[in-house]
């Protein structure tokens, strides 16, 4: 195709805008900011039919740092104002980029539309389980019983599982990353670009200043083997600093194993992102740290299903079709008439 | 059979205009009769106006006050423009009908019911402890008005009998019936009627017979009947050359959006959330993809409204179109698209509020939320359409101001003019404004795009996405002055602040000044906005003509206003601000102009009458 | 319990309001009213402390029917109304009643959270799969293709599923019933009464004016026993009218099987209600009558968690139990004071 | 040692009064130093006035001009109502912070900065292309202020030594250092710092040493380096007798609210979520949850406001707190709260506009959305707090005015009383007012309730869930008077919108008439309301003591007026209006009283200085 052919090749700084970076150092905003910059030239799409669109947020100031097309719109909305650009618009590479508290806090509606609508953009949710722009308040991801400035006795709401929710939601793309697993981070994000229709990513990140240490558990050298799984397409569910541990099925609930001692690979559950039914990606996606169980990573679901979008210019093109372009005076004459003469 | 009575079987009386309303209960087909009798009036060349009422929106139980619906026509051999403020002749298909619209039947007026309703089950639905259609009540309808009682159900059973159709569908003909004969008493032809029937239940052809059956029976029984003695005609009316149709406000409205579209070279992209009574807008627009339209019925107004932003951004002609409470839920959005200077129109069908309100009333009251429903120094520029017809230029101005001024525009009609309708002469497409709208090309290499550099107009450029060079980022923070960047700068905020204010106050430089109805200068002005056009012009040339030296300015431009129209007030002793509504014009005015402007105001879900005002206007000139 | 042995004994009658009801006749939700009616005496709960809240909606008309407390508010926002006065009020029985509009398309976010609040209260979602008040537009149930008045050309948006969604969102209580299915709604209604915690329930609901017949498959005496499910605890997914036919897991993938021939109901998904883990509900939500699937209906999961009104108030009589009732003296007087003399 | 010199080692100057300013990078603890100088300050006896100044919402990298953070305190011995126009000692922690700061030190002012962070990093960051303290850059540093630049990075590590502190820990201590050098200048005592930090970091005492041995190393350096050679003393204010505490706008209201909700034996329901400058409100009430409190951090501000709704049918005080953007979600949902008439109280923190805006920023902006923001004709009242001590009368009296006309009650602050502090006269519980409600009782058997039946102030029976026989439906559209069934009839909603909007005008013979501060009649009159208070009421009283006739009207209640205000206009030949924004009050007023008030408008994310508005005052006066 001979647009990618005539595309300048991109480095990754040439999608850094002139805007200074402003998060709190050492936030994990800026390892997911790097590679998405070191994603992008690897899509083979002009810089300039790029546009990352954001909420209210930490990680809504995104866009400023991409130097790509961007709006940093109002808290929650991000989502539906992609929505309306990608429908105007379908050539555009769209990226959403927006908050645990911005996306299923405020933007929960909005967030659970676009993906049922199949929109052909890419959502990235930086879940850090906090408010972290208005400085600590508890957000729909924060576990019950956590302490923050709204809530001294601990919270009480029992949080939302966002790919959970996604899933109830009929998403056709579901993944999750982790801010410092660089590689499997940027590998995600390309998965991500390269489905068609809404990819929905939750990428667990550390807000240092107001809830540090949220994710430590899936990412300290020494435990993340053990709590996290890497999903892999018909591999089989296996996990553990020696690869020795596996997930079984029993009815329909999940069960740790021990590899060897007379079970072995094939009696475990093997993984199928392209199930046409999401009862697997919603297991998965109840597989928590907190009941014991290793936290998956990786694509959860990714089938293909018709985009709002794609179907929208479909009917304008058909409609064209059928009535031929649009006439105004034809339009305009339309229904009994009569006439005045002079 | 003629469909006309072309040599009149019984004296005819000539009028110059008159006023009919349909009513019955909502499954009666009132609405269709209204339209129907309309469009016959318009082909015979009056000038109508005319008046839908529907219940409230839940369809109550058959025969219930609460259920009934109304079409009013109002027609004329000479220039009109309101339907009417009381009614000549009414026809009531049952008991609930007549018992809410007797009190519009003007003395001495025709009144045809269906007689066959007035039963017990009927009148108990009503509240009518005896049958009204009886001697001896509180009123004597024989006496006080022409009454007609007419067994309508069996006479319309008997003319379809042939179809061979079951008794619900044969009932259903009834208002071909009562169309029928109303047709007859003003002299009008059914072919019209015949050939709506045909192309609309052309698929069913005993249908379509049945109803043209019923049609011609009530013409005959006009015809035939003794007790109805005289017929009337209302002549031509000389309107100006050209071609016509009935058009309803809502229907213009969309119009004005597609041809403006065209004109400026544009994909049209609607998000809107259904609600009464902007829906129709909703619904028109989505039939005509085929003019690059697209509609996207979002899951609630904020996602319109910000879908309209990101479809402005993206560079199609974004609107929204919703009512008070819809509006209200946009206002955050408002202010996003007025920080990004991007250009898109809000479509304001008011109806009855606070709140919930009056959803299917009209109401001029949400002119404050426009002017001053946001966070912050947020100026937005304000238009207003007068009537149906003047929805489709509204809407093209509308799209003219918003690209030539990068600002998102409200345009206020309201549920008056949206379902009401009147003879719009149809435009040509080649006659149509022209709206220019630059997009910068691609930047020079190395070139710094600055997205908040101005024009003359106050105006930053629009620049699309997928041009090379020109990427750029917008927000909602305070942006700095030319190069658009977040500042929290004091002065900057300060000039920005000023700017958003003078780029809107500049649009005054280019619309054209206000006019008057009527003398110069004068005993009373009387101002008005929106939808009460049509009662204002026929009040204050009524009074006009009885001498009285007042004149009728009639504001489309809201924010900002004309510039002479400070001016203006200077010249007149008094000035009227008559609204549907507590006065919210009249703060303006009064705020801008330290100007004694008084109210009349009226909150009652319906639009003014003649009458009041000029009532009103009398005790004042 | 004292309190309720003197209760007045309540008849259906009593909880009717003195309002005219105006659904269009034929409207599936006088049946739903007259079965709520009959279920209201059976609780035992003083008619003064019950509340009817909704939203807008034809559906939404339903508190003006009842002769109960009641709220009809805005589009949308029948749940969050409903959060603030059981927080503020845990002693009164609420219920909210929605439609699939004013529930899942506006109110989407409200009621996500409103459910993994876990509020203890009964949400019942009137589903005509249309909009009715607003006179037909589609929803956000109405099928691919559906034509309405803003869908000329058939809807391109990918229908929620109520049942998934509220699952995705962490119910503790989701049940559906059918709007003519008396007894079974009643029923129902019960079930969603005696459940602590929010009680999630989808009526198929028809609307015979905008959008008849949408729930026929479900409804005709013919083809119901085929096309629909009924749900009981510990008992085998069977069906049919010779109820001959049953569902089996195939991994995590349902398949029907015919009875007899080898195949017994031992060898069937058995009902659980109580599993702890949702993905057997999740699971029973995406069986389709599009797909070849009976719908499922009853109590499709109902598991105790905790409520976050209770947990509100817990927290209010911890806080006192800890420092005592407030003390407006120490409270003003509270950091650092000093004193001016006279 | 003593921590406060008895016997000055050097010359001591008396001062009526002097501003200080902290300034540094967020990281640096300045908001602390503030807030620790201004309590002693107050314990000294002296007046006080804050103004913190908060960097852009998220924290910059450290050093740059984005993460400057301020504080500023004005103590007199006289009463203040400011925190200053200009600064009389600056402290600056770092590059960025003397160069976004210097602009407000008065000349010869003294200057206090860190050396050792005027590294070629430091001041890269900041954009200094020199070291701006040594001489020969644009401005002389050592000419123009009094310069003291002290190394108070290895000061306060040398001083801190012994405590065994990582780098960082120790760099830490850098703020008690800066506080403890001003202490000695100002000849405060170092003990309630002390005292606070014992009670703050008792539980680290390496900590709590380290914080107390950099202090006095600070304040020691003022008593021993010879180059600070003069103490000055700023002797104590004569204040009205009784309890004092420093106290924020935030603060203060929740107090209110509290007290408020005690004072009528209710619980308070808070549903609010979270946004800048309103947070705080939430923040404190979630503390206080042994006194009845209930917060409820909602999913977004609609969900907030309609949960505030369901809690005021079911008897709750309801309290939302928002700012713009969150205020304008709301805005559907205030139109349900009039349409039912139930009592709450909502909370607009402002700050500055449109849209996101400036957020940590202050404005007065949000006037127009209070008054006007809304579909339909929907009166809300409006009052607004003049000081951060005012915060807590005024929320008793929102929820007084709420509970007598059954109303949602808009409370405007802003960003600056709400971040601001002053000394707090601690009133005492039994000093309250209560506020007295009625709910009715059970219905008599077979009575029929009628909820919109309403008392001699028009406000309707606020009748609870769980009340037996008085089972009632509430909803959006229009009621029926008396019954509040559902009404479409055209007079009633007329009669209705009239009496929602006589029953907001009723509390017009409920609060005081305006009082005035200054002659009677007069050249000037000065209207201000809000958080301009301090600033009008300073330049007011400086130009009149400099022989000028001009008077000052605070305004307390906005909606409805005090009765008497129009009439005051009449006694002053000129009206000005100082608003922090384009002229929204101004509006209302020339409106409503067709007076020609004059505007001084400010939209610059700060407040007043008294200066510029003496300036103004003695243009016109
Ligand atoms: C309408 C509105 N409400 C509230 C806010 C205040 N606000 C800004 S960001 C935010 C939450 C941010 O949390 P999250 O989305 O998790 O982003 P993070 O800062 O943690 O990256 C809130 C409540 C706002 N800007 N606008
Ligand atoms: C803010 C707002 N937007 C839109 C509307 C118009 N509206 C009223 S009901 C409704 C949808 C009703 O659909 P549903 O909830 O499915 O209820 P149904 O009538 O089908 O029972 C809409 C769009 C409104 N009243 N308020
Ligand atoms: S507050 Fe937290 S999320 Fe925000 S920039 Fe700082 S570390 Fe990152
Ligand atoms: S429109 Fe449909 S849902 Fe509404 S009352 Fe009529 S039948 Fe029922
Ligand atoms: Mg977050
Ligand atoms: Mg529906």
């Amino acid at each position: 195709m001979s647009v990618e052919l005539e595309l300048p090749v991109l480095k990754p700084t040439d999608f850094a805008s002139d805007q200074d970076v402003r998060w709190c150092p050492g936030c994990g905003d800026y390892s997911i900011l790097a590679q998405m910059k070191k994603v992008m030239p690897t899509l083979g799409i002009a810089r300039e039919k790029i546009v990352f669109i954001s909420g209210i947020g930490c990680s809504s100031r995104f866009p400023y740092y991409m130097n790509t097309y961007g709006l940093h719109t109002i808290h929650g909305r991000a989502t539906a104002v992609a929505t309306g650009l990608k429908t105007v618009r379908p050539d555009l590479n769209v990226w959403v980029i927006t908050g645990d508290g911005d996306g299923l806090s405020i933007g929960g509606n909005h967030l659970m539309h676009c993906i049922r609508r199949n929109m052909d953009l890419n959502i990235i949710l930086f879940n850090n389980r906090i408010y972290g722009l208005t400085k600590g308040q508890y957000s729909p991801t924060s576990p019950l019983g956590q302490r923050t400035k709204s809530t001294p006795m601990g919270a009480i709401d029992n949080p939302l599982h966002p790919l959970s929710i996604a899933i109830g939601a009929e998403a056709t793309f579901v993944a999750r990353s982790i801010d410092t697993n660089i590689n499997h981070l940027g590998e995600t994000l390309k998965r991500a670009a390269a489905h068609r229709g809404t990819s929905f990513v939750e990428v667990y990140q550390n807000c240092n200043v107001f809830n540090d240490g949220a994710w430590d558990y899936a990412k300290d050298r020494d435990t993340k083997a053990d709590t996290t799984l890497e999903l892999e397409h018909g591999k089989p569910l296996v996990f553990g600093k020696d690869r020795d541990k596996g997930i079984r099925l029993h009815g329909l609930e999940p069960e740790i194993v021990q590899l060897g001692k007379g079970i072995n690979e094939d009696d475990l559950l093997f993984h199928d992102e392209k199930a046409a039914e999401p009862s697997l990606a919603y297991l998965l996606s109840r597989m928590r740290h907190e009941d014991g169980f290793p936290e998956p990573i990786g694509v959860f679901r990714s089938v293909d299903a018709p985009r709002y979008d794609a179907l929208v210019n479909e009917q304008v093109e058909l409609a064209t079709k059928e009535k031929g372009p649009g006439d105004l005076d034809a339009l305009f004459a339309g229904g009994e008439t009569w006439t005045v003469q002079a | 059979m003629s469909t006309v009575a072309e040599s009149p079987s019984k004296p005819v009386e000539t009028l110059i205009e008159a006023t009919v309303r349909f009513c019955g209960d909502s499954g009666d087909g009132m609405q269709l009769a209204g339209t129907q009798f309309t469009t016959t009036s318009a082909l015979a060349g009056n000038d109508v106006a005319t008046f839908p009422d529907f219940p409230a929106e839940i369809r109550a139980p058959r025969g219930t006050k609460a259920g009934v619906s109304g079409f009013q026509v109002h027609f004329s051999s000479e220039e009109i423009f309101t339907p009417g403020d009381t009614v000549d002749a009414l026809v009531a298909m049952n008991p609930a009908a007549l018992a809410t619209n007797l009190v519009d039947l003007r003395d001495g007026g025709i009144l045809i019911v269906n007689e066959s309703a007035f039963d017990k089950k009927g009148l108990e639905l009503a509240g009518y402890e005896a049958n009204p259609l009886e001697p001896g009540g509180l009123v004597d309808l024989e006496e006080k008005y022409r009454l007609y009682k007419v067994d309508m159900t069996q006479l319309t059973r008997d003319s379809v009998k042939e179809f061979g159709l079951g008794t619900k569908e044969a009932d259903r003909c009834r208002n071909f019936f009562a169309m029928g004969l109303v047709f007859w008493i003003y002299g009008r032809s059914l072919d019209p009627t015949m050939r709506f029937i045909e192309s609309k239940f052309g698929k069913r052809p005993d249908v379509a017979s049945a109803n043209t059956s019923a049609l011609k029976a009530g013409f005959n029984y006009g015809e035939t009947v003794e007790a109805i003695s005289t017929q009337y005609a209302v002549p031509k009316a000389e309107l100006a050359p050209g071609t016509y149709r009935s058009i309803m406000g809502n229907t213009a409205l969309s119009y004005g959006l597609i041809a403006a579209a065209k004109m400026s070279g544009k994909r049209l992209f609607l998000g809107a959330y259904p609600i009464t009574p902007a829906s129709d807008i909703l619904h028109e627009l989505c039939k005509h993809k085929n003019f690059d339209v697209v509609t996207f019925q979002a899951e609630d107004e904020i996602a319109a409204m910000t879908a309209v932003i990101g479809a402005s951004f993206a560079g199609a002609m974004a609107v929204t179109a919703s009512s008070g409470p819809g509006i209200a839920l946009k206002g955050e959005a408002f202010g996003l698209a007025v920080m990004m200077e991007l250009p898109m129109v809000v479509i304001n069908v008011q109806r009855g509020g606070p709140s919930t309100g009056l959803p299917t009333k009209t109401e001029q009251s949400d002119l404050y939320q426009a002017m001053y429903g946001r966070n912050g120094e947020c100026p937005m520029p304000v238009i207003a359409a007068r009537s149906p017809g003047d929805c489709f230029e509204v809407a093209q101005e509308a799209w003219r101001l918003a690209t030539r001024y990068m600002t998102p525009v409200f345009l206020m009609t309201d549920g008056y003019i949206a379902n009401g309708s009147e003879p719009w002469k149809v435009p040509s497409a080649a006659s149509l404004p022209k709206i220019e709208i630059e997009h910068p090309g691609p930047a020079a290499n190395g070139e710094k795009f600055l997205p908040y550099k101005r024009n003359e107009r106050l105006a930053r450029p629009w620049a699309l996405p997928g041009t090379p060079g020109l990427e750029h980022r917008l927000g909602g923070l305070e942006k700095q002055d030319v190069t658009g960047n977040v500042s929290y700068d004091h002065n900057n905020h300060q000039s920005m602040t000023d700017t958003r204010a003078a780029k809107i106050a500049k649009i005054a430089d280019d619309i054209p000044a206000q006019t008057v109805d009527g003398p110069a200068t004068g005993d009373l002005l009387v101002v008005s906005w929106g939808g009460t056009y049509g009662s204002c012009v026929s009040a204050v040339r009524s009074a006009r003509a009885k001498g009285k030296s007042v004149a009728h300015a009639h504001l489309r431009y809201i924010n900002p206003m004309p510039k002479n129209l400070g001016d203006l007030f200077g010249s007149y002793k008094k000035i009227l601000v008559p609204e549907l509504n507590s006065g919210q014009l009249r703060t303006i005015l009064r705020d801008r102009y330290l100007v004694d402007a008084i109210g009349f105001n009226k909150m009652q879900g319906k639009p003014f009458s003649v009458a009041e005002l000029v009532e009103i206007i009398n005790s004042l000139a």
